[in-house]
């Protein structure tokens, strides 16, 4: 271990003990999926910008048209613009993503570490995120959209609340693991109190495996809001979602399938980039694998 | 399917004990499935209807399901023919001179599916019921003298004074029509739904096989004996010539299609009509219109909340709309859909376009504009509920907040499923507090082909239908109407009416549209009628 | 001492390695893994390979295995020849039918290196299985038969036994039985008794002895252990940085090392012999134990397992400069006294004072005060640093918590660094920039920053080459005459414990069984199981640093 | 190991009152108004509010819940506000298709993913290594009701091998149901599949870096043997744990390829019964998938020993 090369210091908070593999290199893969994401989202970011028509400008006489020079991708079913639709139905799609994986991750981390450290509070909060891991995340997200409404938020918090008992979850055994590591017990020695330990010491160690779960629920929340939206359950139809633009377009699935198409790649693309990125990510900070290569 | 039955009835029986029982039952028989008996002999179709039957008592609800699944087990005693004129069903009848007693006289072997003869008490029941239920009939009974069983077969309906159109209001075939029931059934509260479900119509309900949302068969009924002469709408002779007729649900319309292409399903009832070029491909199939009136998509404001309490708002925002844009995004295919501004519908005989030149003819934004600045609009937001489940309502708001915006309203689209829908329009609260201020829905014209059956020209405030208008000129009208006795007069309210709707804007029409239907070449000889029907149809092998 | 002096000048060569090379996969300009090593075992003899971590003792008995890690580690050069054949230029099939029939090989690890979820007895009969066609009656003979040839109890019961429900000792009779039941030429032995006790260490040693004498077979026996060496060794061969620096015959290369790496490593190897006596304390105790009591499980409503005693009655106390030491084998209770009294378990009886305060029943939060007093220094380096923290924070976490000042803490950091013999600007490092003697060493810096009375070492030294080892020791003597520290020394290592304690307690099972000076306990032991651990003690008669017997025996 | 299976059992207790709670909860906040489901288009408020009071639902909450309990404790689930029908029934109706499916997936992408793991592990690095992970990274990133689509336009519509749509019991014949649930299984396994070629992989690269997995190689075990007797079970407490909380992903699965492949399972039931809100029926098949789901991780906790014997309740 000690002769394989290391990550640099600035990253050693995150990495731990845990250096790169001997030999590892970033292969093509993750390097792609970093560039299509990067397009991705610059594109949507700078969606107002770049789309050449109103994403919600209708045209009744240019229903479901094919590729034109007006429309470089045709229309859909309300006349209106597949490219600009696309393009700007990402911002949704990311924000819900990217803020379910977030909202999730903070709230299981705070709950987690209190869990794996104060055992009266372990029983109670373990309980009821057992209930919450036994309903079925689907069932409950559409009970909350259709509780809250289809916004954005509500399909986030949808998305969000049945992950986090998975996030409390990780957070919990990698405190319950860390807690026995003979420098958390000499820090313990040293006099620290609880919620110091709790914070320097065993929350760093929860950081990469979280950035991990982050991707990946990221990847899943995509994925689910454009289950939601398939089941009439997701974001408001006004605002365009790669779900909600391919929920619209399943029904002319056979006679149209590029209104399933292009928000079905842009998505698709999308996860994979993500799913891949937060692969990549674990290989690097997984000690279990790193023992192997060792 | 029965054994499951049987099973259920096992673990009730013997693991009374948690909700998983069931479970534990189930995981240990694994394999039984509903298998729905097949006989080879049976003439089956197969039908998939436009949405799943889930209510089966068709006096408490409105919904079409309920009321066609009525027409298959039930029968009545009068209805209207494809002229619109009443016909003797189950019974004929008597008018005194002084058009106050009507004496109904039932034909000869009417008889319930369990065997028992239909008598006048269970029509008496059946129509008290009804009478507390629809509205129609709560018009009739406002002035119902008295209602009685003469004898088996004579029933006797005395009224404190003229009802015209009492026989077109008992022969009506939408929403809720005066299904005959046996009298313990009928005798129950209409707000609480029957339990039993017999009935003396041609069919059969087949309890055992009944999945609530799912699947709903029915069985050719041997005992029917039909009316002499052809079917016509709902009424002339019902002669079932298949065994079976099941109705399935498909959420999927594209299902759907690849289903009776595939030769899986004999019927569907509507056809988006995006998908009809799939269909086109097919020779088996044949797409068709089964019935000429139609729909009649329409907007409803709160006439309790601002901005849409005032007259001027109201018509600006009716001046914005056009039915084209409309009928356009939802329909598409011109052959499908017609620009018509008559609130009764095109095509009927109290039908009139007056007063609606600038729906029909594309929306006047600048005149809307206008309106809006000489009423003063103050910027309220229009809280425009969106539903996003129901194919055939997603377009009108989109296409109506354009429009909107486009005339300087100031538009807070909402998107809700049509459940929470459907419960939101009924409160009275303000839009921002869990009101709204527009909505759309669709009729079939014949729900709102006349005065008297029209929801939405009901002016009686607060006991009017959801937007709660108070206007008493309409109430006189209809009451103008009611007394009308010559079609011609009763035209001539109409018309009347047709202009004070479109001033006051009760309702926004916005036009109507056809939904076709898709039938195997395998079945012949449908009748053409707003309600699809089972009987007369015939299926090659 | 008395040495194997059997000549095999005689003896047929059974495995004969010629300049063998392995070097990291896809890597050749990288230093090799083992550079042209040669070694030869005739039959009959043992052949010790001895070396400290990393230098290539294990690539070499993998390399003849052909079990290099694939895609990691690659033979580039030389040569194995066993039977007259080049073993590296075997196919994976010829080589699968040279293992457990040619040659055999067990591991450190007896549990780790048992599938833990197949009976015993199948994995032995597995061997059968994979290279001879036996009818089942009389595979389960052999297996038997070979089951009771390395002396395993009630072979019956045991034959149908999973891995964790055998002890230790048994587990490597079984990887024993397993290597042996094909009778191979060659046997390599890969720290075969290194996690096991001492004890149980000399059966095995025993048996291995035993059956190679019965099967002439001969042995490949890879060890980091000197004494093991002086006990069982034919020819040893000194290892350091993949090369093979010396091989001589066992007592020729004891008496009279040519290099100077096997001198050094032969005089890191720790006396039995006591540490002179130093000088009776002045001053009370600074840590006393009295009547403490540990207690473990049974409770709950369905629990069906019994309470189990870690620890019961422990009595003893440690004046201001002295070193009590704690021996005891696996489960005798030692790390368990170590534990409560540092409070990371709350011991179930007894009490504790340290700073004339009783500590025992003190909650954490009133507790806090008094844990600069005492600190703790963990067996594994890697493990008792956060990985995540720079050394300098390590260093002052203790400080700031008693309330230092960050920037004196830091100066003071740097000062306890260079007092334990590390450069200062080693505050800026992470640990994974250190050796695992240097980590001990930045660990007891943290300890000693604390200014503490008595310093508990938990195995400190255990996991360190004997080199490093020594190294250690002697950094905490030194501290120990500098500042005048208690220290509470568990160990399991007579060794050791010779050599830093001035008292010793021999536990047992959670007992006390013997309570002495270091001299008394070595030289003139009491109790039946402290004279086992002695006796069982390997090279105990040899005094390894001066290359002679140990005199005063 | 009874006294284990007792406490587990026990532990449910809780979880199952939580989610009793928490579900009736909800659904009672949630705006929606099952009178307004059955009374359809022309109802006006007086008729919805008598049919809300005919249905119980004018109650206060509380005596509404203790309603609902007390039937839960008779081991009832009430009856549908919308269809007058029993919920028990309901769902014994519909539980076939989904129980039938469900079980023929989990076998299928068992038998998929487990060699396809498996061999990904031993060809740790290689070209089959990637493309087992291209596959199951795959697997997570399409939308299930896309796949659902891609494999009726292929098989079903393109090459005519099995049907559209449609469910045919076991009983009515082997082979009628398997042509007509394959497809729908084969779309609910894609992500399955990826899920446990994923762990089963994971699992067996750290079991192949054991020791005795050494040994059994130092044995001259043949490297099949190797994988599939040493090396699998050894990993099978993760690979099984990970089927056990895929289980969730599944109803979430069932109910998108219910709706796509007109399957009548109770995953569409519970859909439709949320839009509808008819609230015994959500409240019974919550409970029923949340008791199921803590039933098959009992049941999966307890297969551990037959994996491990080293795990002992």
């Amino acid at each position: 271990m000690a002769a394989s090369p290391q990550p640099a210091a600035r990253l050693q908070w995150l990495f731990g003990a845990i250096a790169l593999p001997r030999g590892w290199r970033v292969g093509a893969g993750p390097l792609i999926a970093a560039a299509v994401l990067v397009v991705i989202v610059a594109a949507t970011l700078a969606a107002p910008l770049i789309v050449p028509h109103d994403p919600m400008a209708m045209d009744a006489l240019q229903r479901l048209k094919g590729p034109s020079d007006v429309y470089p991708l045709g229309t859909d079913a309300y006349g209106r613009d597949m490219l600009s639709r696309v393009v700007t139905g990402g911002r949704v799609s990311l924000l819900i993503g990217i803020g379910a994986a977030v909202i999730s991750v903070a709230i299981g981390l705070m709950i987690g570490l209190v869990s794996g450290f104060f055992r009266l509070a372990d029983a109670i909060i373990m309980r009821v995120m057992d209930s919450l891991m036994a309903i079925p995340s689907i069932l409950l997200a559409i009970a909350l959209v259709a509780l809250n409404g289809p916004s954005i938020w509500s399909v986030m918090g949808a998305i969000t609340i049945p992950e986090i008992p998975r996030v409390v979850r990780l957070v919990r055994s990698v405190v319950l693991s860390a807690r026995e590591e003979p420098y958390v017990e000499a820090a313990l020695a040293l006099g620290s109190s609880m919620p110091k330990i709790l914070w320097q010491h065993l929350m760093p160690n929860t950081l990469a495996p979280l950035i991990v779960q982050g991707t990946y629920i990221c990847a899943s929340a995509i994925l689910t809001e454009a289950i939601l939206s398939f089941l009439g359950a997701g974001v408001s139809t006004e605002i365009p979602t790669w779900g909600n633009i391919m929920a619209e377009g399943r029904v002319y699935f056979q006679l149209k399938p590029s209104l399933i198409f292009w928000p079905g790649l842009m998505l698709s693309l999308c996860i994979l980039s993500i799913n891949l990125l937060g692969d990549t990510a674990r290989d690097l900070l997984d000690p279990r694998l790193k023992k192997r290569e060792a | 399917m029965l054994r499951i039955q049987e099973r259920l009835h096992h673990c009730k029986g013997y693991a009374r004990g948690a909700a998983l029982g069931l479970l534990a039952g189930a995981a240990l028989v694994s394999g039984a499935g509903l298998a729905t008996p097949a006989f080879a002999q049976d003439k089956t179709i197969t039908a998939v209807m436009h949405s799943g039957l889930r209510v089966l008592d068709p006096i408490i609800t409105t919904a079409h399901i309920t009321r066609n699944h009525g027409y298959m087990i039930y029968d009545v005693l009068v209805a209207v023919d494809e002229n619109f004129k009443p016909q003797p069903q189950m019974a004929d009848w008597t008018i005194s001179d002084d058009n106050l007693v009507y004496t109904f006289t039932l034909r000869d072997g009417l008889k319930f599916h369990d065997g028992a003869a239909v008598t006048a008490a269970d029509a008496v029941a059946s129509l008290t019921r009804w009478g507390k239920r629809d509205s129609g009939g709560q018009l009739i009974f406002d002035i119902t003298e008295s209602l009685e069983a003469k004898d088996d077969k004579t029933i006797v309906w005395t009224l404190k004074s003229p009802f015209p159109a009492l026989l077109d209001t008992v022969g009506k075939q939408s929403a809720v029509p005066p299904f005959i029931m046996p009298e313990r059934v009928a005798s129950g509260s209409p707000d609480e739904a029957i339990t039993e479900y017999v009935g003396s119509g041609p069919f059969v309900f087949v309890q055992e096989e009944y999945q609530p949302g799912v699947s709903v068969t029915y069985k050719k009924f041997a005992d029917y004996v039909p009316r002499e002469g052809a079917a016509s709408w709902m009424a002339g002779g019902k002669n079932v010539k298949v065994d079976t007729v099941k109705w399935v649900t498909m959420p999927d319309a594209q299902t759907a299609i690849n289903a009776i292409m595939s030769g899986e399903i004999d019927y569907i009832e509507q056809v988006q009509i995006d998908l009809l070029p799939i269909l086109a491909a097919s020779e088996d199939v044949t797409v068709e219109t089964r019935d000429d009136l139609g729909y009649q998509t329409i907007g409803r404001m709160n006439f309790k909340h601002p901005p849409f309490d005032n007259k001027k708002i109201r018509q600006a925002a009716q001046m914005a709309l056009s039915q084209e844009d409309v009928l356009g995004t939802l329909i598409g295919n011109a052959d499908y859909y017609k620009v018509c501004g008559a609130i009764f519908g095109c095509g009927t005989p109290l039908g009139d376009e007056s007063g609606s030149q600038t729906l029909t003819s594309g929306g006047d934004v600048e005149g809307a504009k206008k309106l809006l600045e000489e009423a003063g609009y103050d910027g309220t937001p229009v809280v425009l509920m969106q539903p996003t489940d129901v194919v055939s309502l997603t377009a009108q708001p989109v296409v109506a907040a354009q429009a909107l915006r486009n005339a300087g309203f100031n538009v807070d689209m909402q998107a809700m499923d049509w459940q929470t829908l459907v419960t939101r329009r009924a409160s009275q609260s303000k839009p921002a507090e869990g009101g709204w201020n527009l909505f759309f829905t669709n009729w079939m014209v014949p729900e709102i082909n006349s005065p008297l059956i029209s929801p939405m020209l009901n002016g009686r405030g607060d006991g009017a239908w959801f937007g709660w208008p108070k206007d008493d000129a309409v109430e006189a009208l209809r009451a103008d109407f009611i007394a009308a006795d010559t079609p011609e007069k009763q035209k001539e309210v109409a018309v009347a009416i047709q202009k004070h709707n479109l001033d006051e804007v009760l309702y926004i029409p916005l036009g109507e549209y056809a939904v076709p239907q898709a039938r195997s070449n395998k079945l012949t000889n449908m009748i053409p009628s707003p309600v699809p029907v089972f009987w007369n149809i015939e299926k090659a092998d | 001492m008395k040495f194997k002096t059997r000549s095999f000048d005689a003896a047929p060569s059974v495995l004969e390695i010629e300049d063998l090379t392995v070097q990291l996969a896809g890597n050749r300009t990288a230093a090799p893994v083992l550079d042209k090593v040669s070694l030869k075992i005739r039959q009959g003899e043992t052949v010790c390979l001895v070396g400290e971590s990393g230098s290539g003792k294990s690539v070499t008995s993998l390399s003849v295995m052909g079990l290099l890690p694939k895609g990691a580690l690659e033979a580039t050069g030389g040569r194995i020849g066993l039977e007259g054949r080049n073993l590296l230029e075997l196919g994976p099939q010829a080589m699968r039918e040279m293992r457990a029939q040619k040659i055999s090989m067990i591991f450190q690890e007896p549990m780790t290196a048992l599938n833990p979820v197949m009976r015993v007895g199948d994995q032995i009969g597995e061997v059968l299985d994979t290279h001879t066609r036996l009818p089942a009656r009389e595979k389960r003979a052999r297996v038997l038969d070979i089951m009771n040839q390395v002396h395993l109890p009630d072979v019956e019961r045991i034959h149908r036994s999973y891995p964790h429900q055998l002890s230790g000792g048994q587990r490597q009779r079984i990887m024993i039985a397993m290597a042996l039941i094909l009778e191979p030429q060659l046997l390599i032995a890969d720290e075969p008794t290194t996690a096991l006790d001492v004890t149980t260490q000399k059966q095995i040693l025993g048996l291995i002895a035993e059956l190679q004498e019965k099967h002439g077979t001969a042995v490949l026996f890879i060890t980091h252990d000197m004494g093991v060496v002086a006990e069982i060794a034919d020819t040893v061969h000194v290892m350091k940085l993949g090369r093979i620096v010396e091989h001589a015959p066992v007592e020729d290369l004891l008496r009279r090392p040519r290099e100077d790496y096997t001198k050094q490593l032969l005089q890191s190897v720790p006396s039995l012999t006591p540490r002179p006596a130093r000088p009776e304390p002045q001053g009370g105790a600074v840590l006393s134990v009295s009547g403490l009591q540990k207690t473990y499980g049974a409770h709950g409503v369905f629990a069906r397992r019994e309470a189990t005693r870690a620890a019961n009655d422990v009595s003893f106390s440690i004046p201001r400069g002295r070193t009590l030491g704690i021996v005891g084998e696996s489960g005798s209770g030692k790390s368990t006294v170590a534990r409560c009294i540092m409070r990371l378990i709350d011991p179930t009886e007894g009490d504790i004072r340290v700073a004339d305060r009783e500590i025992a029943r003190l909650s954490r939060h009133a507790l806090r005060p008094y844990r600069k007093h005492i600190q703790i220094v963990f067996q594994d380096p890697f493990r008792s640093l956060n990985p995540r923290w720079t050394i300098g924070r390590s260093l002052i976490e203790g400080p700031l918590n008693i309330g230092a000042d960050r920037k004196a803490a830091l100066k003071r950091a740097a000062e306890l660094l260079t007092l334990v013999g590390l450069p200062d600007d080693a505050v800026n490092r992470y640990p994974h920039q250190f050796s695992g003697g240097q980590r001990q060493r930045v660990a007891i810096a943290r300890a000693i920053a604390m200014e503490p009375d008595v310093l508990v070492a938990d195995e400190a030294v255990s996991a360190l080459d004997v080199s490093v080892q020594a190294q250690v020791l002697d950094l905490l003597d030194e501290l120990q005459k500098k500042l005048g520290i208690a220290i509470l020394f568990i160990t399991h290592d007579l060794r050791v414990a010779a050599q830093i304690c001035d008292e010793v307690v021999v536990m047992q099972h959670g007992h006390v069984v013997e309570h002495d000076t270091a001299a008394n306990v070595l030289a003139n032991p009491q109790h039946a199981y402290t004279r086992a651990l002695i006796e069982a003690a390997p090279g105990r008669l040899w005094d390894f640093a001066n290359f002679r017997e140990l005199k005063s025996a | 190991m009874l006294g284990y299976i007792i406490r587990r059992i026990l532990a449910v207790i809780p979880v199952m009152t939580i989610v009793a709670i928490f579900v009736f909860l909800l659904l009672r906040l949630t705006p929606g108004d099952p009178a307004a489901i059955i009374a359809g288009d022309m109802a006006t408020p007086a008729q919805l509010e008598r049919i809300r009071t005919s249905l119980g639902l004018s109650d206060p909450l509380h005596v509404q819940f203790v309603t609902w309990v007390g039937l839960l404790l008779k081991g009832e689930l009430g009856t549908s506000l919308i269809s007058n029908t029993p919920v028990t029934q309901m769902i014994g109706q519909r539980i076939w298709p989904t129980f039938n499916i469900a079980v023929l997936t989990i076998v299928l992408s068992v038998l998929i993913a487990v060699p396809m793991g498996v061999l990904a592990a031993w060809r740790h690095r290689t070209w089959v290594d990637y493309a087992v992970m291209a596959f199951s990274v795959l697997g997570f990133s399409i939308p299930v009701f896309v796949i659902g689509y891609l494999f009726i336009q292929a098989f079903a519509i393109e090459l005519r091998w099995f049907p559209v749509q449609g469910y045919a019991a076991p009983s009515e014949g082997f082979g009628k149901f398997l042509a007509r649930a394959i497809l729908p299984c084969l779309t609910l396994a894609t992500i399955y599949v990826a899920l446990i070629a994923r762990m089963t992989r994971a699992s067996m690269l750290e079991v192949l870096g054991e020791d005795y997995i050494r040994t059994a190689r130092a044995k001259g075990v043949k490297e099949t043997v190797v994988l599939f007797r040493h090396a699998l079970r050894n990993a099978a407490v993760p690979i099984m744990t990970i089927i056990g909380t895929g289980f969730a992903l599944l109803i979430g699965g069932v109910v998108v390829t219910e709706s796509v492949f007109n399957i009548p399972g109770i995953g569409r039931l519970t859909v439709d019964a949320i839009l509808a809100r008819d609230y015994p029926v959500i409240q019974g098949m919550i409970l029923l998938t949340s008791g199921l789901y803590v039933f098959i991780n009992l049941v999966i906790d307890l297969s551990y020993t037959f994996f491990d014997p080293r795990i002992r309740y």
